[in-house]
Formats: structure tokens, C-alpha cells, sequence
């Protein structure tokens, strides 16, 4: 069955206290790599029947007014999973 | 008949090849039949030979693959208590009427329940989730809460408490900072979002729990007499249905081999063997069992746990009229891969069995409907005597339900006097060095006061919600934990749990006793009288016959210990094979006691709250250091014999506690454990930041004692009281009246002018700023 | 005056609530999630708890109820309406308060018994305080950390629509110490500490009095019922 | 600076309350298109410098075992972030 993907993140200017969190959790692993971490959410949406535009359609109104909030988060992506 | 596959016809060839290459083919009761000889892999199910055999000759044929599931599963030791039940039986023989009085439900059901006044009864119970808390600490400490709770749920009851005993490795290895950090966020994800307050625990680090960490999670319910329920199918046509979540592939690691023997050709499928909590939908399924309850739509509930679907029904049948007719194919899954024998074994979180009579269907329907609970009907009860489970179309389990759930095996495994106990019992620690300069006993006073099993909790408890439902009336860091039942009159109850894994290791009779007498005095010093008791049993391997030695003597030790208090155990959970490579745990009876009190109002705090109060100490001291927290810090020792139990003086404490909470004589009362008198001090000053000057002399005179011994020795018996002056005359005649030695050892009051302190007189002064330093710093450096 | 308390799948403090409206001498008029309904009750609480599960984030699921459609239209009438912890996730999920909650800055729950400041009185919860009143009211949350943009946090600030602040100690590193705020006209409150828990002599939070004594709590709730006298 | 996109989903056979809870609120909210609903996590890595093999071992080796638990948790996806 084919498979939408809806990625969300923190909106950029907010806190992200889970992400800080890794990011000190790598230092103290004594990893210097990175200089940020954020974490946010990654939906598979299962359904049956053909990825169109009707239901990408409505997994943008969905992704927009149910998976993420606005005011906090950033839809940041939405596509067909090549599973 | 009996056909050999040698001898079957080609036809019943091709049947019994075919699913190797197309699927599964389902073992039935007829193929079991005519294809007897078939290897069946018990032993990687746990079984023994000669329980296979046992389970054939009952049969009169071998199990299919279904039965073998339900079978290995419902024989294994943690549900079928086959090593540890010819010793619990104890609990139930070493009673007085006294004892049974008020005990409305015994051991033997979900959880037992006690009458405690006004037509309000409490259930309580607790449980081990070790194993599964070590491989993922996280869904392992919460499905410990959430299996409780339903244990709880099951009687009929509200939940309304929770408590957590955790044992972890030592504070500072690299792996118990994982361990702790998953338990604890774990308990408090799923008590939390229960919306049960948690009132109390254990947080213990020792090295013996290094790959073996315990986890025991304890739950109380409150129900009307009224509304008591016992998990049984009675009623022949009485619907059997099972709700709350799907059933997926959690935590049924041992059915995947099953379903590599039976069929595939691709190998077994790998199945996980952790189970993922979800309290959003045990929240969901408490109200909504507590309203089928209410409307007295059900005959009865029994939770699924262990073993889920092949313990559910066996057990209710067995309770009941004996017979019960299942459909499996009607079971809601999760995962539609999953195989009859998966879906039997299946420990899916989340779901409940109800009987119902036809009758009241519908309304049950609508109830659950309401709660968007989904539901399924699964069979019905019968008065054919046998447990008969169908699956596409065919039967697959033909048994007597008593021979899975009732009549499984029983050990009397050899035991063993330990090797090495005679020589570790010489090893006294009454020959360490003590101090007696000052300064050296306030260094000590600090460092037991920042040890890890010392140190403050906070950075635990924190994190556990103790005001929802708001009757919670004590909880951290009192010594019990205490709730409201009823809010015209104030009744309520209070729990407290204990186990010194280090005396039990000296003297697990001993220790087991100790351990109560712990609890029982923590619950006494709230004002509550003890009533019941529960234990959670945590132990190493019962085929090692010295570990089986001391399972014997601690369940000998408690069980002789409720006696002499005349308090019924009323249930409890064993947990065997705790150890890290060979080495067993110490043995750890956790033992849970629960009190009643008329009224909370009259509950008594911890810690000292005011100024100018006289703190009095009550028992006797006397040189008792061996397995002490003292000697184990200051000396890394660990030998002799744990503190000498006199049950009939911790009745007459709890006796004159409880007399001086009611015409209230007491200010606050702390009991005297681990660390002694030394921590108690600490704890009381550290509760409400009140400060006091002590003076020992007259103690350490009367008891003949040294300076270091009064501070650390854990002799038992011991509580100290703050007393407002003015009731000053009246405790001391009260102690006296009781024949309870009662000495005053200081007064709650600083030193002029100058900020709190704990003051030993002529000795040291420590700041409790600097006590608080090192009390409340220990857990936050290892874990935030 | 009859106060409603909503519960939600996964409320888990609407009996606390309740109780709380029964200890300020009001009716408390239990609310159903499901139903279009709020029976002509006079102020609504949003009780606190994880409605369902608070797994996508919290309050988001129960901001799109049967039940929030009747708050919300009530709230734009003028209703006085309380959002407790987990109803004040909702109310910013339903974008009757600005801004949101995230997970604590430490990042695991934490209960504790919190020193607040009242800043502002002119809400229906907060008018029988005095401004800048020091209370004690416990707090238990895990994702109780109050973000929103620079622009919404000014205008918060300078419209004194910031009601309530943690003192001493910021439990979940939420943005200028901000525990609970209100909507311009100051009828919907939420706010993340636990009023409901602050209301009962010996189950309260500690005070310098004495143990489990604090009630300052109840005045929120006494608050409501006397600005609905007055009108 | 470049972003490297870790992204982590919840073991297919085990339970997915969070998902759970959103499929049911889709179901309410009137939409029936959606069989079922997973949600993982998307972790976002910002580094200095260019994404090379040895940075790429790195994150796989951190994805594995800071970023996800095996025991119930599948790394599904590393890729460098087209931003
Ligand atoms: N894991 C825990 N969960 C809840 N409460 C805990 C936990 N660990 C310790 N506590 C609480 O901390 C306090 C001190 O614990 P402890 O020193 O074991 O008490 P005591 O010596 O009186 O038995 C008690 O109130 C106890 O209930
Ligand atoms: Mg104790």
C-alpha cells in the first residue's frame, strides 16, 4: 500500500529543548561534529489506492491543520514514500 | 488411531508438505491426532521433557502447536509459580482468625482486598517488570505500571495510588545512567498520564543489579463492597469478549518458534520481545471498566497480562463452570501476519476479557461504544468441562482449562545451606574502626547523607505526579505514602515498601522480617494502623539450591512475621532468575504494607515543622553495624548477622504511635532504618529546614553504647518523635504507661542567632545549607 | 452559578476541578468532549491531564472536539473561560490564546510545588487577587514550556496580558518566566500550574505555614463567581 | 551550513500509540482515506564543513546508537538535507 511521508520541524526562531538536549547528549559523548540538533516528526500516512493529486491535496490540508501547529511548527515537507 | 508420517497416505503427505511451500497450515486437534509422532520444539518453550510427556499424557495425544503454546506459556515459572508454590502455601496456612477478619478476597485472585470500614474496601497489589526493564528500561518500567493497574482494575476497583520499588547497578557505572533514566521516565510517563499519584518507593544502587535491575511496581484500588468482582466464567451462554487495544506482535520472542517449526519456509519470523505501553488507552479502559461495573453490565473482568489470550481464558474458566468456546479468528488484531499461536501468546498491553450475559450485550456495547473501546466477541462459557479454541474453521486447542491455568507443575527444588554464609556471618563489622572525634562523625554524617541509597529522591519523584485525584495526604519524602478514600469522613490509607537486599544476603529469614518490620513501622509512624501486606519475592536462580535456600527462609521469615503482627499477606508476585552472568542478586522480598487511618487529617509528616519542639527517640539502641549503610560506605564491608526483629515491640510501637497521633501528642514522627539515627536526624531537619541541637549522652549511657553507635547502628524498633512542649508530660506518660523506653535526645531549636543547623553537642555543627548541598546533590550529578 | 468542567479522553484532574468549583460555593456541571453542548453553564474549565494520549502534541486533538467548537463560539461571547494545564495547551490549539507549549527545557515532567506572581488582575480569574501577589499553586507538566514569536511575546508584555509568572524558578525554561496568560478582553485564562490542587487544607502544596496547606488556588475559581455577581 | 536528516520510525510490529491517536482523530474529523498513521522522529544535524564518507559514518553511527533504540526503532533514512 502506498505510503505518504509529512515531515514537521520546530519552527527555526522557536526553543527546541529536545534537540538541545542531543546536541549536549553528543558533546558529551565527545562528538564535535555537529553545532545543532533538532528533532521533529515524520508521519507515514498509509492508504490504498493511487498517490494523486486529490489525495495529496488532502494530505496537505491534513499535514497543515491536524499534524502540525503553525504558530509552533513548519510542514517541511510532504511526498510518495519510495518504499 | 495412531499414523505414523511414514505411514500416512500420500494425500496427508502432500497436506502436511503443501505448507512448507504455501503458507501455513494449521495444526489442528484432529492433525494432532494423525500425526502424533511429530517433533515438537518444547525445549526451546522453556519446557522441560517430562512436562512435554506430562502435557501428552494428559492429552492422551501430543499438543498441537496452539496447546504447546498455551501450555509452555501457563507452565513457565513466572505464571505457573512452580518452584516457589509449595513454600507460599505458607502465607495461607500460618493464619489466625484475627487475620482474616477483614480480608474480603485472599491470595489466589488478582490482587486481594480488605475491608477497611464504612462499606469502603482496598485493593492492593505488587509486581516485578525486571526482565523486561533491563532490555528496554522505557516500555519496561511502563508496562510494569500499566499491568498492575489492571490487576487492580480487574477487582472492581478504582485505582488511585501507584508506588515504585527500583533497585538499579551501582550509581556511578556507564550503564545505570541508562537504566535509571529509562525506569524512571517510564513510570513517570505511564502513572502520569493514568492520572494516578504516585505516593512512595524504594531507589536503591548496588552493584548486585548491575545487568538485573528490579523494577516492582505497586498499585491501590478503592471499591465499594458492593462493587467487589472476581474474574471468573460462569453462566453457560455467557458471551466471552475481549476489549481495549488490538492484539499485535508484542512481547511473544518464544511464538515465533513455533511458527518455525509449523510452517515457512522462509525461517521463523522475528517478533520482538518488548511491548510498547500506551496509558492513554489503559486511562480509557479503567473509566470505561468502571462504568461497566457501575451499570453492572459484566459478570466479571479478568486483565491480560502474561500469556494474554492463553492465560485469560484458561484462568477464567478454570474459576468458573470449567468450559468455554473461543473463536480466535475474531480476535481484532493489529498485525493480520500473526499466527493462532501468536495471537494465543501475544502479551499486547491494553486489553481485558469481560463475561457478559447475553442479556446486557447490547448495553455493553454501548458503554464500550462510548469509549471508543473496540470490542469483540470471542465465544461463550459452556458446561462442556474443556477450553476449546477455534481458528479458521478448524479447533486447535482441545484441553481441560485447570490443566493449563491450575494443575501445572510443581518443584520442590533441592535447597542448599550456602557454602560461604557460616564464614560471612563470622565477618562482624562491630570490630571496624569508629569514630569519636567530631569532626570525623560529622564527615561521616555527610558523606551517608550524599551516599547514593541515602541521598535525597527528588530528582525521582520529581518527576512523578502526586496531587491528581487531590486526597493524596503524604507521599515523598514522608515515610508511607497516604490517600483519602472518603472525603465526608476523612478515612483513608497509607502503604509504605522495604527490603534490604544487603541483610537478606546476611540472614534472608532475618532479613525478610526486617524488612517488614521496616514497612510495617513506616507505615505505623503516619498515624496508620498496618493491616495487610503484599511482597514482591526478587531472587536469583531457583535451580541454584542455594539461592532456592534462601527463597525458603525469607518466605518462611515473612510468612512467621505476619503471624506474630497478625497481619494476612494478601498477594504478591515472585520473580526468579535476577542475576548478572552467575551471580545471583541478594535476595530482595520487597515487602508492601498497607495501613488504615480514620481520618488523615490526623497524619503525621516526616520531617520536624516547627521550632521549640523536644525530639524524643524510642527503642533501644545497641551495637548493631553488621550489613549497616554505615559499614558499607565507610568501610566497603558487608558481613555478620542484620539487626535482631522483635515483632511484638514493633506492635507495641505502632500501638503507641498510633495512640499518640490520636489524642495528638506528635508533632512528627520518622522511623529509624538505613543510616540510622544519623539519617533520620538528617531527614527531619532537611524536610522543613528546622534545625536542632541534640545531646546523646544520656542515651549512650542508658543503652551503653559509644557516640558512633547511637548515630549509625540500625538497631531496630526505633522512631523518633517531635512532641510540642506542652504535650511534653503527657507523651513521656504515655511511653511509660506502654513500657516503651523513650529517651529525649535534643530540641528542634538553632542555635541563637545563627542560620539551621544539626548540632551534636560538644561534637559538631553542620549547616543544614551544607547538608542540603550533599543530600540533595548525589542523584542530579550522576543523572541530570 | 454553574461551572462547567470538560472531560476529554485522557483528562485526568476534571474531578479536581470539579471539587475546586464545589470549594468556591459554585455548581460544577460535568461537560462531555462529544457533545455540542455546554448545558448553559456560566464559565467552562479545561481540566488538565494527556487527552488523548497528548501523543501528536498536547491538547491538539481535543482542540478539534464537538465540545471546543461550543467553547470557542462561547469564549468570543464573552464566556469566562479556564484553561488548567492541559486545557491551556488546548486553548492554544484552538488559537483562543496565542502562542504554544513545548517540551521542558530539562526535558522530563516535573511536579513541584510552584512560586507564582500574579500580574495581572484584570482577568475574571484573577480579580480577586492583588496584583503582584506571591502564591504557591503546584505545578506538574511535561511539556509546559510557553514559546511564541518576539512580536506576540511584546504585545503579551505590554497589553499586561501576561496573568500569571513563575518566581524563583522557571520549571520548563517557558519564554520571560510566563506560566499562564489571558485574551485581550481577559475572559479565557490559561495558565500551567495546577489551581485546583491549591484548594484544600492538608492536600495542597507546602507553605511556610505548614505541610500540604496551601489554598490560594481556590481564589481563581472565587475569582470567576464574583465578577459573575457584579455583572 | 549543511544539514544531515536522520529520520527514525517505531518498529512496524510494535505498537504506535502516537500514530494511533492520529488515525482515530482523522477517522473522527471525517476523513477515511488513511488505513493507519506511524510517527517517527526527523532529526536534523547541522555541521560545518562538507558531507563527506567519513561524516556520513558518523551520523549512521550515531543514528543507531544515540538517535534510535534497536529494540523497538528502525533508522529508515540518512541523507543529506536538500536545503
Ligand atoms: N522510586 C521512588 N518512587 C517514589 N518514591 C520514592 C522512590 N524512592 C524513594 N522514594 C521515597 O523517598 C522517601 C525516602 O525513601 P527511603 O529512604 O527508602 O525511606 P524509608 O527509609 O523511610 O523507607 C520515601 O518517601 C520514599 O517513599
Ligand atoms: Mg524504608
Amino acid at each position: 500500500m502506498p505510503t505518504i511521508v509529512v515531515e514537521v520541524m520546530p519552527k527555526a526562531e522557536l526553543l527546541d529543548p529536545q534537540g538541545k538536549a542531543v546536541a549536549g547528549a553528543l558533546a558529551r559523548l565527545g562528538s564535535s561534529t555537529f553545532s545543532s540538533v533538532r528533532i521533529g516528526k515524520r508521519f507515514e500516512l498509509t492508504f490504498d489506492g493511487p498517490v494523486d493529486d486529490a489525495v495529496l491535496a488532502e494530505v496537505k490540508d491534513i499535514a497543515e491543520t491536524l499534524l502540525s501547529n503553525a504558530v509552533i511548527e513548519d510542514v517541511v515537507g510532504i511526498h510518495a514514500d519510495a518504499l | 488411531m495412531t499414523t505414523s508420517p511414514v505411514e500416512s497416505s500420500p494425500a496427508d503427505a502432500a497436506q502436511i508438505d503443501m505448507p512448507f511451500v504455501d503458507g501455513p497450515l494449521v495444526d489442528t486437534v484432529e492433525r494432532a491426532a494423525t500425526n502424533p509422532e511429530r517433533e515438537q520444539p518444547y525445549a526451546a518453550l522453556g519446557l522441560k521433557e517430562d512436562e512435554y510427556l506430562k502435557i501428552r499424557e494428559i492429552l492422551g495425544r501430543r499438543p498441537t502447536s496452539g496447546e504447546l503454546a498455551m501450555y509452555s506459556v501457563m507452565w513457565s515459572e513466572h505464571c505457573s509459580y512452580k518452584s516457589s508454590k509449595v513454600w507460599l502455601r505458607q502465607f495461607g496456612q500460618k493464619v489466625t482468625p484475627e487475620m482474616t477478619k477483614n480480608l474480603m478476597v485472599g491470595m489466589g485472585e488478582n490482587a486481594g482486598v480488605i475491608d477497611v470500614g464504612e462499606g469502603w474496601a482496598v485493593t492492593f497489589k505488587i509486581e516485578s517488570h525486571n526482565h523486561p526493564s533491563y532490555i528496554e528500561p522505557f516500555q519496561g518500567a511502563a508496562t510494569g505500571v500499566g499491568g498492575i493497574v489492571r490487576d487492580i482494575i480487574s477487582m472492581g476497583a478504582r485505582p488511585v495510588a501507584v508506588m515504585d520499588a527500583l533497585r538499579f547497578g551501582a550509581i556511578d557505572s556507564p550503564d545505570t545512567a541508562r537504566v535509571v533514566h529509562g525506569v524512571v521516565s517510564g513510570i513517570s510517563f505511564y502513572a502520569n498520564c493514568l492520572g494516578l499519584p504516585n505516593i512512595g518507593g524504594e531507589t536503591y544502587f548496588d552493584s548486585v543489579y548491575q545487568a538485573n535491575p528490579l523494577v516492582n511496581a505497586l498499585a491501590v484500588g478503592v471499591l465499594r463492597h458492593e462493587d467487589l468482582h472476581l474474574a471468573n466464567a460462569r453462566g453457560v451462554g455467557n458471551k466471552v469478549v475481549l476489549f481495549g487495544a488490538r492484539t499485535g506482535g508484542d512481547g511473544i520472542g518464544g511464538a515465533s518458534i513455533l511458527a518455525s517449526d509449523s510452517f515457512s519456509a522462509s525461517g521463523p519470523t522475528k517478533r520482538p520481545a518488548v511491548q510498547v505501553g500506551d496509558p492513554f488507552a489503559e486511562k480509557v479502559l479503567i473509566e470505561c471498566c468502571l462504568e461497566l461495573f457501575r451499570d453492572d453490565l459484566v459478570e466479571g473482568i479478568q486483565d491480560l497480562g502474561a500469556a494474554g489470550i492463553s492465560c485469560a481464558t484458561s484462568e477464567l474458566a478454570s474459576n468458573g463452570d470449567g468450559g468455554m468456546a473461543v473463536d480466535l479468528d475474531r480476535v481484532l488484531l493489529r498485525d493480520p501476519s500473526l499466527t493462532a499461536e501468536e495471537i494465543l501468546m501475544s502479551e499486547s498491553q491494553e486489553r481485558m476479557m469481560a463475561i457478559v450475559r447475553p442479556e446486557k450485550l447490547d448495553a455493553f456495547m454501548a458503554v464500550v461504544g462510548k469509549w471508543e473501546v473496540e470490542t469483540s466477541v470471542l465465544g461463550e462459557v459452556t458446561d462442556t468441562g474443556r477450553l476449546i479454541i477455534t481458528w479458521r474453521g478448524e479447533t486447535i486447542v482441545d484441553v481441560d482449562p485447570r490443566t493449563v491455568a491450575v494443575d501445572g507443575p510443581v518443584y520442590d527444588r533441592p535447597i542448599a545451606y550456602p557454602t560461604w554464609i557460616d564464614e560471612l556471618n563470622a565477618d562482624s563489622a562491630s570490630g571496624l574502626a569508629r569514630p569519636t572525634a567530631g569532626e570525623e562523625l560529622a564527615a561521616q554524617v555527610q558523606a551517608l547523607a550524599a551516599s547514593a541509597n541515602l541521598s535525597d529522591k527528588s530528582w525521582i519523584t520529581a518527576q512523578y505526579d502526586r496531587y491528581v485525584m487531590g486526597n493524596t495526604a503524604l507521599s515523598y519524602p514522608d515515610d508511607g505514602g497516604m490517600v483519602r478514600v472518603d472525603e465526608e469522613s476523612g478515612l483513608g490509607f497509607a502503604v509504605a515498601t522495604d527490603a534490604n537486599g544487603r541483610y537478606c544476603y546476611l540472614d534472608p529469614y532475618q532479613g525478610a522480617q526486617l524488612a517488614l518490620a521496616e514497612a510495617y513501622r513506616n507505615v505505623a509512624v503516619t498515624g496508620a494502623t498496618p493491616v495487610a501486606v503484599s511482597d514482591c519475592l526478587n531472587f536469583g536462580s531457583p535451580e541454584n539450591p542455594e539461592v532456592m535456600w534462601q527463597f525458603s527462609k525469607s518466605v518462611e521469615g515473612l510468612a512467621d512475621g505476619c503471624l506474630e503482627l497478625g497481619i494476612p499477606v494478601t498477594g504478591g508476585n515472585v520473580s526468579f532468575y535476577n542475576q548478572t552472568g552467575n551471580v545471583p542478586i541478594h535476595p530482595t522480598p520487597v515487602v508492601g504494607v498497607l495501613g488504615v487511618i480514620d481520618d488523615v487529617a490526623r497524619r503525621v509528616p516526616s520531617g520536624w515543622q516547627d521550632e521549640g519542639h523536644n525530639i524524643y527517640l524510642l527503642g533501644i539502641t545497641s551495637l548493631e553495624l553488621d550489613g549497616s549503610a554505615w559499614a558499607g560506605l565507610v568501610h566497603g564491608h558487608l558481613g555478620g548477622r542484620p539487626p535482631a526483629v522483635d515483632l511484638q515491640r514493633e506492635k507495641e510501637l505502632a500501638g503507641l504511635l498510633n495512640g499518640g497521633t490520636k489524642e495528638a501528642l506528635i508533632g512528627s514522627a520518622h522511623d529509624l532504618a538505613d543510616g540510622g539515627l544519623a539519617q533520620a536526624l538528617v531527614e527531619s531537619a532537611l524536610r522543613f529546614g528546622i534545625g536542632a541541637r541534640i545531646f546523646l549522652d544520656e542515651l549512650c549511657e542508658r543503652d551503653g553504647i559509644d557516640l558512633a553507635t547511637a548515630l549509625f547502628s540500625e538497631s531496630t524498633g526505633r522512631v523518633i518523635v517531635s512532641v510540642p512542649r506542652e504535650d511534653d508530660v503527657r507523651f513521656v506518660g504515655l511511653c511509660e504507661a506502654r513500657r516503651y523506653p523513650v529517651q529525649r535526645i535534643g530540641v528542634t531549636d538553632g542555635l541563637p542567632d545563627a542560620a539551621p543547623s544539626l548540632n551534636l553537642q560538644g561534637m559538631f555543627d553542620i549547616s543544614l545549607a551544607d547538608l542540603r548541598a550533599g543530600w540533595s546533590g548525589t542523584l542530579p550529578t550522576h543523572f541530570a | 452559578m454553574r461551572i462547567g468542567v470538560v472531560t476529554f479522553p485522557g483528562s485526568l484532574d476534571d474531578r479536581d476541578a470539579q471539587r475546586a468549583v464545589r470549594f468556591a460555593d459554585a455548581e460544577p456541571v460535568a461537560l462531555w468532549h462529544g457533545d455540542h453542548d455546554l448545558q448553559g453553564v456560566d464559565a467552562v474549565v479545561l481540566p488538565g491531564g494527556f487527552s488523548y494520549g497528548d501523543y501528536l502534541r498536547c491538547g491538539a486533538i481535543a482542540a478539534r472536539s464537538a465540545i471546543m467548537t461550543e467553547v470557542i463560539a462561547a469564549a468570543e461571547q464573552g464566556m469566562p473561560i479556564l484553561g488548567i494545564c492541559n486545557g491551556f495547551q488546548m486553548l492554544t490549539e484552538s488559537h483562543l490564546l496565542p502562542g504554544g507549549l513545548i517540551r521542558n527545557e530539562a526535558g522530563s515532567f516535573v511536579c513541584r510545588d510552584q512560586l507564582l506572581r500574579v500580574e495581572s488582575t484584570s482577568t475574571t480569574w484573577t480579580s480577586g487577587f492583588s496584583a503582584g501577589e506571591e502564591i504557591i499553586i503546584p505545578l506538574k507538566n511535561g511539556e509546559g514550556g510557553y514559546i511564541a514569536d518576539a512580536v506576540t511575546i511584546e504585545r503579551l508584555e505590554g497589553e499586561g496580558r501576561v496573568v500569571f509568572r513563575y518566581l524563583g524558578y522557571n520549571p520548563n525554561g517557558s519564554m520571560n518566566d510566563i506560566a499562564g496568560i489571558s485574551n485581550e478582553r481577559g475572559n479565557v485564562v490559561g495558565l500551567m500550574p495546577h489551581p485546583e490542587h491549591a484548594i484544600e487544607p492538608g492536600f495542597g502544596p507546602d507553605t511556610a505555614d505548614a505541610m500540604r496547606s496551601g489554598v490560594d488556588g481556590l481564589r481563581l475559581f472565587r475569582s470567576a463567581l464574583e465578577s459573575a455577581l457584579a455583572h
